[in-house]
């Protein structure tokens, strides 16, 4: 078992963090850029596909760069640590993840390819108003047979979903089951509106529009599923990086504003709570990378347990560490100029794009009585 | 010892009831009950209802339209208002400036302001806060230089001060300033009055963290304020000022408010409730503790006979400000994937009280912080009830 | 509604400070007292009969001073301020109570007056090794007719069991419910003990034991629940009563004890715990004062609902409490020579009698849906 | 980053499995897993047997008995003697003296003590503690008077220790002592091995409030200690003594015990699990953040190249006793009513660890006071990793 970086991946985050922490060192540059349409940087976008770092994931063949979990892991801690807005989350791990586990050979080379070359974003229609994070669907419905499907039925919130050259849309199927489509937006009733955090959702429309199914079709609740639980790790790993740089920016905070005469850091029940936070920090961080690397070398099944035990670490330490980081600063945590509240924003809204700690622990006690202890060595 | 209110009481509540659910439009109650932005429309037209029936300023002094009412009458008016989705009376006017003119203010001063200020015909704003001045208020900077020359009379004030919620919408705004720069901190402080209108006063909204613009800073650039405009003594707007946090701490915790919205949480949740055990149990907790919130401001008004603060207030501001949070964040949880969604509009097929919940939660973060920070009531208890 | 106590109450409040309050001053009293059986100080229990206190809940006609709830709670928050060992809860209140609601009137007369004359010590034997705070029997079972019937099982840990002259004992009865019987403890077969916290219970085996059925016999599992119910409010006010003189002695210590050169209240950081645990003590002060007026005015449901109300806050508060207070005293608090771990014990003892915080949560949990809000001003 | 132990460490941990689950006696480990009070025989034959394997010091330099693994090898280690229910080496001798000694002792002083104390032929006891420096330990009073004269060189010790854990059993003590009472109050201090059998000390043990009397209050009054029972040079005790909670604090997190308890709760729990879904959840919660700080050990292990305590320690000893109390509050718990049955003996129908549940509990308290308070780890956290 081993925690570390090999060299590659250390020169990997330095190159991601080279160009993304560069971009949005000034925080104002961040806040300009979400508050116009299309909410990211299209340059910094293509960016990204030049570093290889949108085709991580996705083998060479299909275009990508053949790497895995834990390389873009790094590109998220990265993006989380300076809350980047570049809908890598959704567009890269959680829809180009469907396509790579569930395409055809086609479908993979054609829309994995345009996604790393930063030529196509891609979104995951899958949301529905009154869902809560299941992985089927049931308010759109499919119908059709071969390759000719039409869709009908309201997706929202769909992150990127405005933006989207290519939607994966998930549909209730006629016999049952949940299948995954692919759906060209332009045939879909789409508005476009930025989330809390700065980024974009949308409602998507579909009214008998036209689909193709992923792959060979079927029932792909389970490819779904897995894709959730990649998704919640990757998630996970971008709440570790923005909670890691909001303790930082606290405890700097803390150092330098001075209140009664003296720095914030004289006062003991402060810096404990920023040892709390600390605390909270570095238990997450362990537990993330190590379901990254469950995420490398796990069962569907034990990648969902691993994926629902980060999940809920990370909910509780990223509401622990977002909320004392905006009380700790006092009124300018209050304040859309000063980054630390948008920090807070974008882990509440990391922590429940995928299920929030308590969606977690109702599936972790459904099995609580099934093991004895938990063993991270097996 | 005994449980029921008194058939006076009951009645008296039930008056309210009636008054607060006939007299205050449905759309003003609907907005307050579905958390949308109140305009300074529907603010005023409340308040001057409320204060035509006499329920604006009840806790003022009776010649100046109080109503002598007993802290536990003044407890269930203010539950009361809450539980009815009514904006309560503007804060700024009814529970700060307002007193402090009645008990410190001249005869002329009480005159010209306690009526349209009771009415809200002027609306106030707060001038405390400073940049630099948070917590520790007493170091403000804020200056006001006493001239006498053949203009007459009058303080030239300069700085700034922030925070000032709905500072955009107020008429007049209430400050300390500093006469005295060289005595200790506190002692150098005064109360001033000044026209919002006055040249160089400049209102800069500030942008928070849901997106909203309640808050602003202001400006004050040489600006001449009457010299009739002071309140009380030169040098003493320390103690006055102490004299209206102590009022504002008082019924400071938004039980009845909170209640509400845990209620209405309870609604939007349907039949999740019965599904998930572990929502039902942060029902139940949060239940309890407003029950037990509610019974102890009860407990502590029906024990303050001097009108100062008890000091248990800062107890019902600190776990007032925690339970409305907790709310705030059951309420996201309960969103569930909606919850990200705060600039879905009309078209939405999304619930309007989904997209509200994040940017509640997130602008109620300043609940701890704003009115005495909780790490300062922390401080008062400490000090003051347990000689720490 | 209101909250302060008339002038009868308050002069009952004082005359049992001066006796217990004075009695239990010196903590090494309290300490030396509960080493030897039957682990409290009968000299004592005579002069609470003679002050009245042991009658306080029973009506005149069967000897007692025909009080109510409130005074019974002024009592009991006078014994938690000196942890006194006394068995008033498990005796008056519980075992008391259930004689007072379904006792003939022979039977009344009889035990509520020897009892409240100090003359004899009633115990309640309810609970069975594997319940779990129910109002029900099982493991106990009753057979016979008429007033002969016997009584066959173990009952365990029965509070003050070995020491009680008579015993309340619950049964299942042959045609199902729970029925109530007095017995004779001599018949029985009883290994007493301490309890953690100084008290006292046993063992007691029933092998055919002789049994008159209290009052008309029959199920009683209502009056049962209810006697639970009240003891479980007059436990609350016995906690309140013991958290506040931990509270008070945690501060006292933090100004006086010195580390690096310094009283302790010098550190921010445990002040401000100190101030946390005062805002536990007076919201559970609140809700158990609440509560106590519910057991006068309210309805057996309404009684139940405040009972549990106010056990899953005193639950939170006093484990809280309890914890803090150890906490900051540092290592001094895990001496029995001082008083503070005393009352950290007796308040964990308090919360598992009737049912702790988590048991009273899924009470409440179960029935939250049935109402919008909680009004207690009806 | 991988997740797998390599096929060695995989092999290494599977003997470690092999030779605590058959060397040492089932008796003993039963008495750990129900956790009941180990004899001083159950723990010298346990750790003699460990020593005979090499598996008592193996931390210590390979000369004395070390064994020269990785940090990830001693943290499997320490996790399967907890996982096996054996006690741990007794900590005073492995972790404490023993190191000290190695590291500053004189040749003789090695070739004296560390075999014995390896094998645990001498029991010691700490002497570190006293009545007025707990947390403020350099604030020690214990005086140490350096004599010479026709009977030798030596030193003279008075004074009291406190909060001696086991020091009934104990041969020898090793305690810090003021040999300068002029200078700066760490930097006169010396670190002294002391014969308890000398005259003049006197040990009186202290009753807990779980009953039972593990520590204890240690006298000296004129004690005559040999001057070659001086550790390294006079004067840096406290140099040493950070050294030796520097070792204290690496693997002080208990997890691997903690998780053996948490395990037996669920089997002691048995139905109630599936029937609460509130007490699964408790369970969850502990479970995870147990493996979160299990991993956290692994992840700080794997990195402290240079043998220093990683700052990190900090968070595994506070969140470590945080969760070994936690778990013990959910045996209390489940132990339901009889969770009060503290003295029931043999002839009860309640099971053993009912009876044991609450003082476990209330002995654990101790957990976050000892051995650096968790308010001293907080502080350490804020301000070395921190820097505030």
């Amino acid at each position: 078992m081993d925690f570390t970086y090999d060299d590659e991946q250390q020169a990997l985050r330095d190159a991601v963090r080279g160009l993304i922490g560069k971009k949005y060192s000034d925080f104002e540059t961040r806040r300009q850029t979400v508050a116009a349409d299309p909410g990211f940087d299209e340059t910094t976008w293509s960016r990204l596909a030049e570093l290889g770092a949108l085709g991580l994931p996705f083998s060479e063949d299909d275009g990508g760069a053949g790497a895995g979990p834990i390389e873009v892991a790094i590109v998220a801690q990265e993006l989380g640590r300076v809350i980047a807005p570049e809908p890598y989350l959704t567009s890269v791990v959680l829809a180009g993840g469907l396509v790579a586990d569930a395409g055809s050979d086609t479908q993979r080379a054609e829309i994995l390819g345009a996604l790393s070359a930063g030529e196509s974003i891609l979104a995951f229609a899958h949301d529905e108003p009154g869902s809560r994070w299941a992985p089927t669907a049931s308010k759109v419905t499919a119908s059709g047979s071969g390759d000719a499907w039409t869709l009908t039925g309201v997706k929202e919130p769909v992150l990127a979903g405005a933006r989207a050259d290519t939607l994966i849309v998930s549909a209730a199927l006629p016999e049952g089951g949940t299948g995954l489509f692919v759906v060209d937006p332009a045939n879909t009733d789409r508005t476009g509106y930025p989330t809390n955090d700065g980024g974009r959702a949308a409602r998507i429309g579909f009214n008998g529009t036209a689909a193709v199914p992923l792959g060979v079709g079927g029932d792909a609740t389970s490819v779904i599923a897995t894709g959730l639980d990649r998704a919640r790790i990757i998630a996970a790993n971008q709440a570790v990086g923005a909670m890691e740089v909001s303790l930082h920016a606290t405890a700097s905070y803390l150092t330098s504003r001075k209140q009664f005469g003296v720095t914030l850091n004289t006062f003991q029940a402060l810096n404990f709570r920023a040892a709390d936070m600390y605390i909270s920090l570095e238990l997450t961080r362990s537990i993330v990378d190590w379901a990254t690397m469950v995420l490398v070398e796990g069962t569907s099944e034990e990648i969902a347990d691993a994926a629902s035990r980060a999940a809920l670490q990370t909910s509780r330490a990223s509401r622990h560490i977002g909320q004392e980081a905006i009380q700790l600063h006092g009124g300018i945590g209050m304040t859309a100029e000063y980054s630390i509240g948008s920090y807070t924003s974008h882990l509440t809204a990391l922590d429940h794009l995928f299920g929030d700690g308590n969606h977690h622990l109702r599936v972790l006690a459904g099995k609580v009585g099934d093991h004895a202890d938990v063993d991270p060595l097996g | 010892m005994h449980l029921k209110l008194s058939p006076e009481d009951a009645a008296f509540r039930e008056e309210l009831r009636t008054y607060f659910t006939t007299e205050i439009p449905q759309e003003i109650r609907d907005a307050v009950a579905q958390r949308r932005e109140l305009t300074k429309e529907q603010i005023v037209t409340a308040h001057k209802i409320l204060n035509k029936g006499g329920y604006a300023v009840p806790h003022w002094p009776t010649e100046w339209g109080g109503r002598g009412w007993t802290d536990l009458q003044r407890h269930i008016w203010h539950e009361e208002l809450q539980r009815a989705n009514v904006p309560l009376p503007l804060v700024f006017n009814s529970s700060m400036v307002g007193p402090v003119i009645a008990a410190f203010g001249s005869q002329e001063q009480k005159e010209k302001f306690l009526p349209a200020t009771a009415n809200l015909d002027i609306w106030w704003s707060q001038g405390f806060s400073e940049p630099d001045a948070g917590s520790d208020l007493a170091s403000l900077r804020t200056t006001a230089e006493y001239v006498e020359d053949e203009s007459g009379a009058r303080f030239v004030v300069n700085g700034q001060k922030t925070w000032t919620t709905l500072g955009q919408y107020g008429d007049w705004i209430f400050c300390l300033v500093r006469t005295d720069p060289d005595v200790k901190k506190q002692a150098g402080i005064s109360f001033l009055l000044i026209d919002m209108t006055t040249p160089g006063v400049t209102v800069r909204p500030i942008e928070l963290i849901d997106g909203g613009h309640e808050v602003n800073e202001v400006w004050f650039e040489d600006v001449q304020v009457p010299a009739e405009n002071l309140v009380g003594e030169l040098n003493r707007g320390w103690d006055y000022a102490k004299f209206l946090l102590g009022n504002e701490r008082v019924g400071v915790a938004p039980v009845g408010a909170t209640k509400r919205v845990l209620a209405s949480a309870k609604e939007w949740a349907g039949d999740l409730v019965a599904e998930d055990p572990f929502l039902a149990a942060r029902f139940v907790e949060l239940e309890n503790e407003l029950l037990a919130l509610e019974l102890t401001a009860l407990r502590v008004s029906a024990n303050s006979a001097d009108g100062k603060p008890h000091p248990a207030s800062s107890v019902l501001k600190l776990k007032g400000t925690e339970l409305q949070q907790a709310v705030s964040e059951l309420v996201v949880d309960i969103a569930g994937p909606g919850a990200i969604a705060s600039g879905a509009g009309e078209g939405s097929d999304l619930e309007h009280w989904q997209a509200r919940s994040t940017p509640a939660y997130l602008n109620l973060r300043k609940a701890s912080i704003y009115g005495g920070s909780n790490e300062v009531q922390r401080q008062i208890i400490a000090r003051t009830i347990l000689g720490l």
